[in-house]
């Protein structure tokens, strides 16, 4: 188990030296220049150039990798041409905020996914089965941005009960912070349940059909008993697999709704990244977008082997 | 029992929220508060709320601030006296040695604007509160330039107690600064023991929201007090509502649709349009000014050449500059005399911020059978196209931008169309003006105005870009809250800040 | 009244896309205090459906359409058709007044949970004991059914245990709560022979044990004959044969069952003489709408079994059949 | 227990009758996006100043933009370029991800196979998304790269799912047989490999289509998608959400249409499967 996760966690970390070359041989090639984006054109003689040095813009490409790479093996995320700083001042704040709306989501999905999926299995082809069905197929064919704008027409403009955008921090005044959250939430939620629905609700179909459950019956234990502890037990593994797959999809979906809702964490920063070509942020930021990935996926692997003694991690 | 005391503590917070008057400004984004550094408006609020600076610019005059009176010596030497018992909010006492350091760090002009004030050579301490400026060649304008906030007297702290002015700021100005939590807030609160009039605001919150909608919505919630930029298409409706308005801050420069005079690979059979005057005229009657206004707000007055009336050496009698509006039999007889009758095909560049403009700027064209595709790029992208020698602006045929000049003169955005000096966005070259520009600096103030007004007048004539309106940014307010806003109207950087102190709130 | 469990006039269809298929029609049955009861027939006869109707598990699309299944326990006596299946009340007599062991041991065990808490959990939801109390219980259940030093083992996952030992299990769960009637569906079919004859053994001390009545369903006649004090011979949903395990094998009246009996292979028998079995092969259910079941088999068939129904009827107080032959 | 035979026979009838009103849909959204061009009643182009932010009437049956463009014509031509936009993306992402992942799987093991399958599965970390979004940025803005980017960054998916599959089939009995009876490789793989693939093929595809659907819109709504005055639904979305304050019908047309389109789509998949084998994934 442990050396399973040792070997595991120096791929990530292999991977992830992988990516970030990519990642930086793709930033050489992006048009535009920081500087310029910078100053906007009201510069003197010299100016740019004097700058271009000064980010080491002017380097050769295996000068700035080399100096890049040494900067993150010693901590340092590198500087940010656009806010004239630090990364790591500006990213960890960023971070905290995607995470708490990445999770907050999940979780939701999660705790409203299981049950559905498993009434929907439970009551094959009944009402509840169609309408959780047509929903969460509407769920998996509306891109995330517009339930985004949907949810603030409703309830910004119209009923105005929820604050538009941003954030406030928990440790600041915990109702506020629930109100800012909800929609977001809300909007990558429905992006994700339909996922977690319609699996389970399949990998249930599959389990309900197996020998142990007529056994669960026949020892007489309750139905809840039957659906929420051994069947769900069983349908689990693999809705957790496809939640590590669409895993992706939830980060690609938090950074449009950060950006509809303008949630100060990673996908704003981004966006704000590319958009004033500011390599070393963007090439931040990807290389963490991917870390996260293979984390996630890494840890569904080993809530796998603790969900299903059969699977064993080597 | 923590939980409990923190749930009292947000209460408190909550409730002196609600009391105490404060002011929640809604912004785009920050980069950084270092004067120096920074190249955003945004920052630029905070900063002038911070700080103070030598001189203070109002309604096109120069007012004392940190500095009493100032005297030029000699062509190069300027002398400033400095005001006595200003404290900095650490408590120190604001000495010349503060002025010396500020300027010296500006050296060698790399960061931001600083270049600004590429003329100051050195600065000589004579005594605590006295200091000259030697300049390496004569710059009448420099009393103006030390009125910007780029010249924001900044502290000479000792080793010990350094900090960095990129995130943090100890300023003399009537606004101290609290905290800055990147992307939610940045926190200011009033300093009380301000040497000039204390502020009647305990405390301003800047929420930076990247979004207009947003601003807007927080702005009708409540959430925000004052917001930059509102989302043109909704500027009437708030001009109408009882509580809230919106006051158009104008910038010292104009919209523009600038033409390449280099041509380009895309219109082979004759090199480059926008040479022939004949085009350019009927392209600048083929616009239709009212729609550019209305799409962009309807708030800002159309002008006809790169000055703006706000800039000095603006023509004293207008007759004598061309004016030209919509006129569509115009246009189309001026394009039947150019050289391309039937009309060419080409390229419009604009920033993201103007693509509704440039959009109809397409559809206006049509008309004329000019057909036009549309490249919205954003800045980072826009200049090295039109400065890279290797380019030289073959990408592009037309520019939809607006410049504005840094300090009340228009030399910048004069060279900006007509000289070869900097990145053009439009490859019009007059040696002549170089020339002309190159020192006009040195001669004294009054003598400088003519040359502007004639450099307008050429400009307009020759139709080198057609200007649209005089730029401006809108700021929408809660009346409610705040009395009224063109009482702030103050020079600052560009022209469209306000100094949050002069606010007044019902 | 003497008998635990009375099956009366039972019919069991299975709806299928277009047509409805009985299963079982209108069987009767009644199953003796103490006493195991075999039943016996060729797969697909409706065995397994008789033992899941009882215990209220028939799986869609099946459905008990008529008649009533009484089961009598401490002086009451409850129609178990009427009960709702998720009832509370049939809850607290599956796996406790009646138990179940199932023909697949592999894969009736949940493969997620250890084999230990899955007998504890049976133990708690039907007696409020603690979970020590029903862990030694479990221990010493597993004790009795023989398998191997269980205070360490009861830890293994199903995955990690052998066929018998997973049957000896699901014995051990099965009467764990000391269920009156015990229903062992074909418990040695899926077994290698040295296994089969363990389990059986096992069952057989159950039986002088603790004294449950049983109703061990098989299609093997050898394994009858070890275990099953009556016999009830099944053919296409309805019994046609009922006796006593005596009766059965030394004079057998029903022509199905005599067939049977000649098809089991014995050791004292001429090499050269073949293993003669019933011709033709089972009817799907439903299939024959007249007449007896058996007649396109029948060795003895007669002109009016095509078109009347037989009746089981007493031959003696130990032997019932249903066959024209004897009406 | 009970009535589940009439369960049974409703679910059956209900989704086949959805996978058929999906196909409906689809199909139109087809016809939409190829004869569109020739049923709008107005140049979908032409700005109209005066008459801006138009509700649904006789003449504008959608409404009309910011700019008092007709969005009932703009929709129609969108669907168009929707259509144009999918196809390509498609093309570039099934084609070329599929060929590579055929012969990965196909190739025998050795350290090259290896390589190529880390090298994917090294891809595959990055978000779907963000990897467009980077790759439109590398590319600069405007919808041909963002096609372009689309398709490439779904290139991984498609070679890991044919690399597993063609990998699973070529080791099935019937193959080895084939194998032993003589037949050469190509014959192999395009007699027996790609027929039993072709269903998980097109299941993808449709997936996919979806898929990209989504993808343009939200590239076009970040802003580095399709470039103005273009008709395409995401950047419709973008500016009618930019003055929802003003006019919020805006964005209801554009969203509906991507929504149709995408059930439609999603529906179908869902129809596939029925008919295949469950386990597809």
């Amino acid at each position: 188990m442990i050396r399973y996760i040792l070997i595991r966690v120096t791929g990530c970390i292999i991977t992830s030296f992988v990516v970030v070359t990519i990642v930086f041989l793709i930033m050489q090639y992006l048009p535009g220049d920081p500087v310029h984006y910078l100053l906007r054109g009201y510069e003197s003689e010299g100016q740019v150039e004097a700058l271009r040095k000064e980010f080491n813009l002017d380097k050769p490409l295996y000068n700035q990798y080399y100096i890049w790479i040494k900067g993150l093996l010693n901590g340092n995320l590198g500087f940010s041409i656009f806010y004239q700083k630090e990364i790591s001042s500006i990213f960890i704040p960023r971070f905290i905020a995607t995470i708490e709306l990445i999770s907050l989501s999940l979780f939701l999905s999660i705790i409203l996914g299981i049950p559905l999926g498993i009434i929907s299995a439970v009551r094959v082809g009944s009402f509840e089965d169609g309408l959780t069905g047509i929903i969460s197929l509407i769920g998996v064919s509306t891109p995330v941005f517009v339930f985004g704008v949907i949810l603030q027409i409703i309830f910004c403009i119209y009923l105005n009960i929820l604050p538009t955008i941003g954030r406030v921090s928990i440790f600041e005044n915990i109702f506020d912070s629930i109100k800012h959250l909800i929609l977001p939430v809300f909007s990558i939620s429905l992006g994700l349940l339909p996922y977690v629905i319609r699996n389970v609700r399949s990998e249930m179909l599959e389990v309900l059909k197996n020998d142990y459950i007529r056994t669960g019956w026949a020892k007489g234990l309750s139905p809840f008993k039957i659906y929420y502890k051994h069947a769900l037990r069983n349908s689990l593994v693999g809705t957790i697999a496809v939640l590590g797959i669409n895993f992706g999809m939830l980060l690609g979906g938090s950074v449009v709704t950060e950006l509809v809702f303008q949630w100060p964490g990673l996908g704003t920063l981004f966006i704000q990244a590319l958009m004033s070509h500011d390599y070393q942020l963007i090439q931040v930021l990807v290389l963490v977008y991917a870390l996260m990935f293979t984390l996630v996926n890494l840890i569904v692997d080993v809530i796998y082997s603790i969900i299903d003694p059969r699977i064993a991690l080597e | 029992m923590k939980k409990l005391t923190l749930v009292l503590i947000y209460c408190g917070i909550i409730v002196n929220g609600l009391y105490a008057n404060n002011l929640n400004i809604g912004v785009q984004s920050f980069q950084n508060i270092d004067p120096i550094v920074t190249t955003g408006t945004d920052d630029y609020h905070v900063i002038s709320s911070i700080y103070d600076t030598l001189i203070i610019l109002e309604n096109g005059a120069l007012l004392p601030q940190l500095a009493t009176n100032w005297e030029w010596l000699s062509e190069k030497e300027l002398r400033v006296q400095l005001r006595k018992g200003v404290k900095w909010h650490n408590g120190k006492l604001f000495s010349a040695e503060d002025v010396k350091y500020t300027f010296d760090r500006m050296k060698p002009y790399k960061t931001g604007y600083s270049w600004f004030y590429k003329a100051i050579e050195n600065t000589t301490i004579i005594n605590n509160h006295e200091i000259v400026f030697r300049l390496n060649n004569p710059d009448s304008q420099l009393p103006w330039s030390l009125a910007s906030v780029v010249a924001s007297i900044v502290p000479k702290l000792s080793e010990s107690d350094q900090i960095d002015f990129k995130n943090n700021a100890i300023g003399t100005g009537p606004f101290k600064f609290i905290e800055w939590n990147i992307g939610e807030k940045l926190i200011l609160s009033k300093n009380s023991d301000y040497w000039g009039k204390v502020s009647e605001i305990d405390s301003v919150t800047f929420k930076p929201v990247a979004d207009q909608n947003a601003r807007l919505l927080s702005l009708r919630s409540g959430e925000l007090d004052i917001i930059r930029q509102v989302s043109p298409d909704s500027i009437p409706q708030l001009r109408k509502s009882s509580d809230f308005d919106v006051y158009p801050a104008l910038r010292h420069g104009s919209m523009q649709l600038a033409f390449n005079f280099n041509g380009g690979k895309w219109n082979k059979p004759v090199e480059d349009p926008f040479k022939d005057i004949m085009i350019r005229k009927a392209i600048s009657f083929a616009l239709n000014y009212a729609e550019l206004i209305a799409v962009s707000g309807g708030l800002s007055p159309r002008v006809y050449g790169p000055l703006t009336p706000t800039l000095k050496g603006y023509p004293k009698d207008e007759r004598t500059v061309e004016r030209y509006d919509y006129n569509l039999e115009l246009a189309k007889g001026f394009m039947s005399l150019s050289s391309l009758p039937n009309g060419f095909s080409t390229v419009l560049m604009s920033p993201p911020e103007y693509e509704r403009e440039a959009v109809l700027v397409k559809e206006h064209l049509k008309e004329i059978s000019i057909n036009v595709e549309l490249k919205v790029l954003d800045w980072g992208a826009i200049i090295p196209l039109a400065r890279d020698p290797k380019v030289r602006g073959t990408e592009f045929g037309m520019f939809y931008y607006g410049r504005s000049s840094l300090t009340p003169f228009p030399p910048g955005v004069l060279q900006k169309n007509l000289s070869t000096y900097g990145w053009k966005p439009n490859m019009f070259f007059d040696v002549g003006f170089d020339r002309l520009f190159g020192d006009v600096k040195t001669l004294p103030i009054e003598e400088q105005m003519p040359i502007y007004a004639a450099a307008h007048t050429y400009a307009v004539d020759r139709r080198i870009s057609a200007w649209i309106y005089q730029w401006s940014t809108s700021y929408g307010y809660s009346k409610n809250k705040i009395d009224n806003f063109e009482s702030n109207e103050v020079w600052a950087l560009f022209l469209d800040m306000f100094r949050i102190n002069y606010i007044k709130l019902k | 009244m003497d008998n635990l469990l009375d099956i009366t006039s039972l019919h069991v269809d299975f709806y299928l896309d277009k047509k409805t298929i009985p299963a079982i029609n209108g069987l009767n049955l009644s199953i003796k205090k103490e006493k195991t009861l075999g039943i016996v027939g060729e797969s697909g006869c409706g065995k397994s459906v008789l033992a899941l109707s009882i215990m209220g598990l028939i799986p869609p699309p099946g459905k008990i359409t008529k008649g009533k299944i009484w089961f009598r326990y401490n002086q009451s006596e409850i129609d178990l058709v009427k009960i709702n299946f998720k009832s509370k009340l049939m809850r607290s007599i599956r796996g406790n007044k009646i138990s179940m062991i199932f023909q697949e041991p592999m894969t009736s065990l949940n493969p997620v949970f250890t084999i230990g808490d899955q007998i504890i959990e049976t133990i708690r939801i039907h007696q409020n004991v603690n979970y020590t109390v029903s862990k030694q219980r479990t221990i010493n259940i597993l004790k009795e059914v023989g398998y191997p030093e269980p205070e360490k083992r009861i830890y293994d996952y199903p995955h990690q245990l052998s066929g018998g030992m997973l049957q000896r299990v699901m014995i051990a769960m099965a009467l764990v709560c000391k269920p009156l009637l015990l229903i062992a569906d074909e418990p040695t079919t899926a077994l290698d022979v040295t296994i089969q004859a363990q389990v059986l053994r096992l069952m057989n001390e159950i039986k002088k044990g603790f004294k449950p009545t049983i109703m061990f369903i098989t299609h093997d006649l050898g394994v009858i004959a070890k275990m099953a004090d009556e016999v009830a011979i099944m053919y296409v949903g309805e019994i046609v044969e009922l006796a006593s395990v005596n009766e059965i094998f030394s004079n057998a009246k029903h022509p199905y069952t005599i067939g049977l009996l000649q098809s089991i292979p014995t050791l004292n028998r001429q090499r050269n003489i073949l293993l003669n079995t019933i011709k033709g092969n089972v009817p799907n259910p439903g299939e024959i709408k007249y007449g007896c079941n058996f007649y396109p088999r029948c060795p003895q068939v007669m002109k009016k079994c095509k078109n009347e129904k037989p009746k089981l009827i007493k031959l003696s107080n130990k032997q019932e059949v249903s066959c024209l032959l004897y009406s | 227990m009970n009535n589940n035979f009439l369960n049974n026979l409703q679910k059956g009838f209900l989704k086949r009758k959805l996978s058929l009103i999906g196909l409906l849909i689809f199909s139109i959204f087809i016809f939409l996006g190829i004869f569109g061009p020739l049923l709008i009643p107005y140049d979908p182009y032409k700005t109209e100043y005066s008459n801006r932010y138009q509700l649904p009437n006789n003449n504008n049956i959608f409404g009309t933009d910011w700019a008092g463009r007709d969005v009932f014509s703009r929709v129609l031509v969108g669907a168009g370029i929707t259509l144009k936009i999918s196809i390509m993306a498609l093309c570039i992402g099934s084609i070329i991800g599929g060929i590579i992942g055929i012969l990965i799987g196909y190739m025998k093991n050795n350290i090259l196979k290896m390589l190529v399958i880390q090298f994917n599965d090294i891809l595959l970390t990055f978000p779907f998304l963000v990897l467009a979004i980077l790759i439109t940025a590398l590319l600069g803005s405007n919808l041909n790269n963002a096609i372009i980017a689309i398709g490439i960054s779904r290139i991984p998916r498609y070679v890991r799912i044919f690399c597993l599959v063609v990998n699973s089939e070529k080791n099935k009995k019937y193959i080895i047989s084939a194998t032993s009876l003589g037949a050469s490789k190509i014959r192999i793989l395009f007699y027996h490999i790609l027929p039993n693939i072709l269903p998980i093929f097109l299941v993808n595809t449709v997936l996919f289509f979806a898929l990209t659907i989504i993808a343009e819109a939200t590239l076009s709504f970040i802003g580095i998608g399709a470039q103005p005055p273009m008709p395409s639904w995401g950047l419709m979305i973008r500016q009618a959400s930019e003055n929802m304050l003003v006019y919020p019908f805006g964005v209801i047309p554009p969203s509906i249409a991507i929504l149709l389109v995408v059930l439609s789509a999603n529906l179908m998949a869902d129809g596939l499967r029925e008919f295949m084998d469950p386990k597809l994934r």
